[in-house]
């Protein structure tokens, strides 16, 4: 993971994600309700994706517990308003619910490395399922949990959904250009080359990572809640899904790890990718898609940025120091 | 002068080997002090002892009135102590600048990344590195990475800088500049503990000098009075060597090996 | 480069969306978001088999007739991989984008619900062939409709043969997949054993994704139950019925649901799924003369069995079944419009070669008497109800 | 008390099969460092040849147990040759998606050609009965087999030529590579027997256990925990490993019930991570 594996043309980059942002929101009135959805599941990935970018793209650190943030939030959205807390503040509820349980974990997670951290995060995954469906009384065990369903009418329940989605993602987007920017960011980077260089250089490395790994938590929080109350009904199985937590990070690694736009851009491609394949071929889509990801580690290992990325350095190959300069201090700034 | 730094018969072993055996020191603000002794003698992990990278079984590390036996790297880092490595460790994906950078951020305290990076800049200028400032680590020459390495730890804003083998591996002019350096390093009130096999390094900068020998530490003072120890030199040379000297009265005069390194 | 990639795909979508539209008019379109690959794969087939055939029948007679005119139907299926999240979408694509004016609901009852949340926001009406826990239909859904009945229905029949032929038999243990329908076959059986005196001697659910039961069963063995009680997905009753043997756990009855309504079940077992008996909501041995595309049981067997090489179970039957129910409330209301269509199915009282299908409130196909099936040599046979019995029930050895 | 001696048994069987599960997960792991998420695949599609070879030409699987094993044997070969090999010294996360991706495309195909119906061999090889105590014939075979399997493996490890290219890969490959060792081929036959043994294990489980495409995901799951449990990469890990889950689930199965039987094993393994990541025998390589 290149921390300045390139800096994308900065104002460029930040024109066409507006563009994308302001497309997204005007679904509603584009097309129907099936590319409203497509639109908020865009989103709700590429919220996905970026929190995920905290802890594996700029620490580094091959995190697979998206889906246990996303169950956990999702089960304390559902249980919040069940218990009649409004739409809105039970999502802010579990947000903070999810954000604290990482923030604790995080110290004792983050004493493993490589393998072992991936498998450990993994884990959780299944440890919290399990506890879901164990604990029924509280959560419905296998029976699941149901949520009201939001009235108002199809067209009604997409735009908020979208919004709500569209909302999260933007967060995680604005978080992550302050990271990006911050000394965390530049601590994170430093861990994810060389830990103990990094120790050595004064970086509290343990903090830094619980952050990176709390800050991966936080919206995952919120979007499971928000899709808790859409689906308006969660069980064990799925909401804390294995397949979820495994396609968030090659979205990241698709679109290229440790950079702003770059998870965006991946869970973009993804979605899309999945909805033509899926649709086109009815029995063979799986392995179509998992022929992209192979040819995506062969061709594409910088994941999708890196095609501009060339491009522009074979254009202005002679300019390249001073330009990875103006981009340090761009960063820097 | 103050005390700056000063040792407590620390110790440590690792399995069966006894590291370090209650070694005692102290260090006065401003001096520059050479550590020397055979190879496996304890040297580096003394270092590591005093940063806190290993823990101590025993004694007490206090840096500037603080017991500072319990922390961890990064808090040592903090406090004003920095350290190069024998083997330069740089982020190898970041610029020489942002290597640098780090340093000023993060134990320099510097306030900004804005701010850092000036600090780093200077830094980079010091040791005649600015014209590298964009240039990826990992495309470094050796002694430029030493430069480098040395670049960082002076961005830590270090009341202290361990140098562990700043010179292996660089030739006799490289050498010159690197003492050039370290003098100009010990001008701007740097207090230095030189970790150093080269003997003409040692003797021209110490002002005083450690031997440690078997992890223990056998001879402290003046250069040309410790070299002249006859224990130092039987570590250094062995016991027939020492004795024959003896016999003849003759002095291991430093000038004798002035870059080849005195033991082997 | 992100929203270049929306656009096109939004462009070539409206497109598809467009050609949609204009086939609308002369067809009748439903959509069927099937589990062909994933956890639910093998059943997501057999409902897609079911479908199929009565598709054909219907064109073939030249399609539904509303109001007068003949409109042939078009059949909608996506793969929605077991996924829940993907179950919705593609409900929700199916009818945005190819504007279906009905759809049919997943296998197994979580998925069901899910596909209802979407439709129920449409009022499109849902046609479930295959979920049959009343925690799917008591959410206040008006547009669904479900062609199983009760679980309650199926446990009490039970309990009433077995027990009126083993009198002795007075001592249960019961071990539930912790899923959707299992649980709740569990648990009404739990219940309703208590209330019929019999005692409960072990009650427990594994996880969903056990790769074994030793435990469990070494427990109900030391438990002197005279009957065992199982419920899960065929491949778990498959591993439990084998680890009974390995561990010698067994007694008198033992009842798996729905175990021996799948052929699968007994190909996989052999001679171990001798005298295990079941419950099932249809058994090709119940015969039913029906005013529908098939005519009467005894043809959908003979077409079903000429075409696949093996007898339908209840999920083939149920599935055809909910499409028929639906074929009956169109024309019965004479128009394709989700909300006439949803009363007329609310009133419909249909025969089918399934058996009769009339919904109650709450949308489930009401109770009838429910064939009680044990595997006898190696084939089913029916012990209930006693107008098609063809055998008594034979205690384990 | 013979319940007792049944819980421990059970869970020696169960062991038995978990061991054979995770030996070749293991192996793979320990020498490549690659998490093989086709390992699942690779053990039910050895199932499904041992059943269909069963079901079309009478095949015991006994016999079919070399063929898969040879067949996958040069189908790990090839992928790790012409595939994972051009990725192998990357990060984690990119050898990991390779296989995700991998195992996408042999699921699906899996699926198409055998479809998920749950199948079995139903052959019963009985049980032994020792007073009260019940051993099926079936577990005792695969724990025999797990136990010949790393047998088989550590010698071969220790001995061959093959086996001590291995080794050195393992403890440093650069050296290796000094020593005029072929990596890429090591590599690739390493990761031969890896599915090799995961495809034995199938043949199998065809016999125990329902088959169907739809437990590749869980024999996954417990491959990571065995290996987690008795260390990773370790071939005798593997087997400490599966025993140890064994018998802790059918421990915890009994007292606790079958729900907290499975928690209890992922939490353990989370412990040991943090705790002992060396796992329960803390040796790394095999000599």
């Amino acid at each position: 993971m290149n921390a300045n594996r390139f800096r994308f043309p900065a104002r460029g980059a930040h024109l066409l994600f507006a563009g994308g942002v302001l497309l997204l929101a005007a679904m509603p009135f584009l097309a129907d309700n099936y590319f409203v959805r497509l639109a908020t599941f865009v989103c709700m990935y590429g919220a996905l994706a970026l929190s995920w970018n905290f802890i594996g793209g700029y620490a580094g650190y091959p995190s697979f517990s998206t889906a246990a943030f996303v169950g956990l939030g999702s089960y304390v959205g559902g249980l919040l308003q069940n218990a009649g807390v409004p739409m809105v503040l039970a999502w802010l509820g579990a947000t903070v619910f999810v954000s604290l349980f990482a923030a604790l974990l995080g110290g004792a997670i983050l004493r493993m490395k490589g393998h072992y951290f991936a498998i450990g995060s993994i884990t959780l995954v299944e440890v919290l399922r399990m506890v879901a469906s164990l604990w029924v009384d509280v959560t419905g065990g296998g029976d699941g949990l149901n949520i009201r369903i939001l009235d108002g009418g199809p067209d009604f329940a997409g735009r908020v959904f979208l919004y709500a989605m569209l909302a999260v993602m933007l967060c995680a987007w604005a978080t992550t250009l302050a990271v990006e920017r911050s000394r965390l960011g530049f601590g994170l980077r430093c861990i994810s080359q060389n830990e103990e260089a990094a120790d050595m250089v004064g970086i509290d490395t343990n903090r830094y990572k619980t952050a990176a790994y709390t800050l991966s938590a936080v919206y995952c929080g919120t979007v499971g809640a928000i899709y808790a109350s859409w689906v308006s009904y969660i069980a064990p199985t799925d909401a804390f899904g294995i397949l979820l937590t495994l396609k968030v990070p090659v979205m990241a690694m698709l679109g290229g790890l440790g950079t702003v736009y770059g998870p965006l851009v991946g869970a973009t491609a993804f979605v899309l990718m999945e909805e033509t394949i899926w649709a086109r071929f009815l029995d063979y889509h799986q392995a179509i898609l998992g022929v992209v990801i192979v040819l995506l580690i062969f061709f594409l290992p910088g994941g999708l940025l890196k095609i501009d990325y060339r491009r522009g350095l074979a254009r202005i190959r002679s300019a390249a120091w001073a330009r990875a300069g103006r981009a340090t201090a761009t960063e820097v700034r | 002068m103050g005390r700056l730094l000063e040792v407590q018969a620390l110790d440590k072993h690792f399995g069966g080997l006894h590291a370090t055996r209650e070694v005692s020191f102290a260090l006065e603000e401003g001096e520059i002090v050479g550590l020397i002794g055979p190879n496996g003698a304890g040297k580096t992990t003394l270092v590591n002892l005093i940063t806190g990278v290993v823990r101590a079984d025993g004694g007490s590390v206090v840096f500037r009135g603080r017991d500072v036996t319990a922390q961890r790297p990064w808090q040592a880092a903090r406090s004003g102590l920095a350290r190069t490595f024998q083997i330069v460790q740089p982020f190898p994906q970041m610029t020489v600048l942002e290597n640098v950078c780090a340093g000023a951020l993060f134990a320099g305290h510097a306030a900004s990344l804005a701010q850092a990076e000036r600090d780093a800049m200077d830094h980079l200028e010091f040791v005649g590195l600015a014209h590298e400032a964009r240039r990826p680590a990992t495309a470094l020459t050796l002694p430029s990475r030493k430069r480098l390495e040395l670049a960082k730890s002076l961005a830590m804003r270090p009341r202290l800088l361990l140098l562990d083998e700043v010179n292996a591996g660089l030739n006799t002019a490289e050498i010159d500049q690197a003492l050039a350096l370290m003098r100009a390093i010990a001008a701007r009130g740097v207090t230095i503990l030189l970790i150093e096999h080269l003997m003409k390094v040692v003797m021209s900068l110490s002002q005083r000098i450690l031997v440690l020998h078997q992890g223990e530490l056998i001879a402290q003072g003046e250069p040309q009075a410790v070299i002249r120890d006859a224990r130092v030199v039987e570590a250094y040379l062995g016991s027939k060597f020492a004795a024959r000297q003896a016999a003849h009265g003759v002095a291991a005069t430093p000038a004798a090996d002035t870059t080849t390194e005195v033991h082997r | 480069m992100t929203p270049k990639l929306i656009r096109t795909a939004l462009l070539s979508a409206l497109l598809m969306g467009a050609t949609a539209l204009a086939q609308a008019q002369s067809t009748i379109r439903i959509g069927a978001p099937l589990a062909l690959t994933g956890g639910l794969a093998d059943e997501g087939k057999k409902q897609q088999v079911a479908y199929d055939m009565w598709l054909k029948r219907v064109n073939a007679a030249g399609g539904i007739n509303v109001g007068g005119t003949r409109r042939k139907v078009e059949l909608i299926t996506y793969d929605y991989q077991s996924d829940e999240k993907r179950a919705q979408q593609m409900a929700e694509k199916l009818i945005t984008q190819d504007k279906v004016e009905f759809l049919t609901a997943p296998f197994g009852s979580g998925h069901t619900k899910v596909v209802a949340g979407v439709a129920e926001r449409y009022g499109i009406p849902v046609m479930a062939s295959a979920a049959s826990s009343e925690s799917v239909f008591d959410q206040g859904y008006k547009y669904l409709f479900g062609t199983l009945a009760p679980n309650g229905g199926l446990v009490d029949s039970m309990i009433r043969t077995f027990t009126a032929q083993m009198p002795t038999v007075k001592k249960i243990a019961i071990l539930g997949r912790e899923d959707v329908f299992p649980r709740s076959m569990a648990a009404t059986m739990k219940a309703h054993a208590e209330k019929a005196g019999l005692k409960v001697v072990h009650n427990e659910y594994f996880p969903v994704g056990a790769l074994d039961h030793s435990a469990s069963l070494s427990r109900i063995k030391a438990s002197g139950a005279e009957w065992i009680y199982i419920t899960g997905y065929t491949k778990d009753l498959i591993l439990v019925r084998k680890q009974m043997a390995d561990l010698g756990t067994t007694a008198p009855i033992i009842t798996m649901i729905t175990g021996p309504a799948y052929r699968e079940f007994i190909d996989a077992l052999g001679p171990l799924a001798n005298n295990v008996s079941s419950a099932t909501w249809w058994h090709p041995s119940s015969q039913y003369k029906a005013d529908d595309v098939f005519g009467s049981t005894k043809a959908f067997y003979d077409e079903f069995v000429a075409r696949e090489k093996h007898d339908p179970d209840y999920v083939h039957a149920s599935a055809a079944a909910a499409l028929i129910a639906l074929q009956k409330a169109i024309e019965k209301a004479g128009s394709t419009q989700g909300a006439k269509v949803r009363d007329a199915l609310a009133s419909l009282d249909a025969m089918t070669f399934y058996g009769p299908v009339k919904f109650g409130p709450n949308g489930m196909n009401a109770g009838r008497d429910l064939p009680i099936i044990q595997v006898q040599s190696g084939k089913v046979a029916v012990l209930y109800p006693q107008a098609v019995k063809q055998a008594d029930l034979v205690a384990v050895r | 008390m013979s319940l007792y001696a049944q819980i421990v048994v059970n869970g020696l069987m169960l062991g038995a099969l978990y061991a054979c599960i995770a030996v070749g997960f293991s192996l793979v792991w320990g020498v490549l460092n690659v998490i093989n998420m086709l390992h699942g695949s690779f053990i039910v599609l050895g199932g499904y040849l041992a059943y269909f070879a069963w079901l079309h030409w009478q095949v015991s699987p006994f016999v079919m147990l070399l063929a898969v094993s040879v067949g996958l044997f040069l189908l790990g070969f090839l992928l790790q040759y012409g595939l994972v090999n051009r990725v192998v010294s990357q990060p984690v996360l990119t050898t990991l998606t390779l296989t995700f991706g991998l195992d996408m495309i042999l699921y699906n195909l899996m699926n198409v050609w055998f479809d998920a119906t749950p199948r079995r061999i139903s052959l019963d090889l009985g049980r032994l009965d020792l007073n009260g105590v019940i051993v099926p014939n079936d577990r005792l075979l695969a724990m025999l087999l797990a136990l010949a399997m790393t047998g088989v493996l550590y010698l071969v490890l220790r001995s061959s030529r093959i086996g001590r290219a291995i080794v050195a890969v393992r403890m440093d490959r650069d050296a290796a590579t000094l020593m005029g060792i072929r990596v890429g081929r090591v590599y690739a036959i390493t990761f031969g027997i890896g599915a090799l043994m995961a495809g034995a294990c199938g043949v199998l489980m065809s016999v125990v256990f329902p088959i169907t495409t739809n437990i590749t995901g869980l024999l996954l799951g417990k491959a990571f925990v065995i290996c987690v449990i008795g260390g990773l990469g370790t071939v005798p890990g593997a087997l400490v490993g599966g025993l140890a889950l064994g018998l802790i689930e059918s421990v915890a199965g009994n007292f606790l019930g079958a729900q907290s039987a499975i928690l209890v094993g992922s939490l353990l393994m989370l412990v040991l991570l943090m705790t002992r990541p060396t796992g329960l025998i803390g040796k790394r390589g095999y000599q």
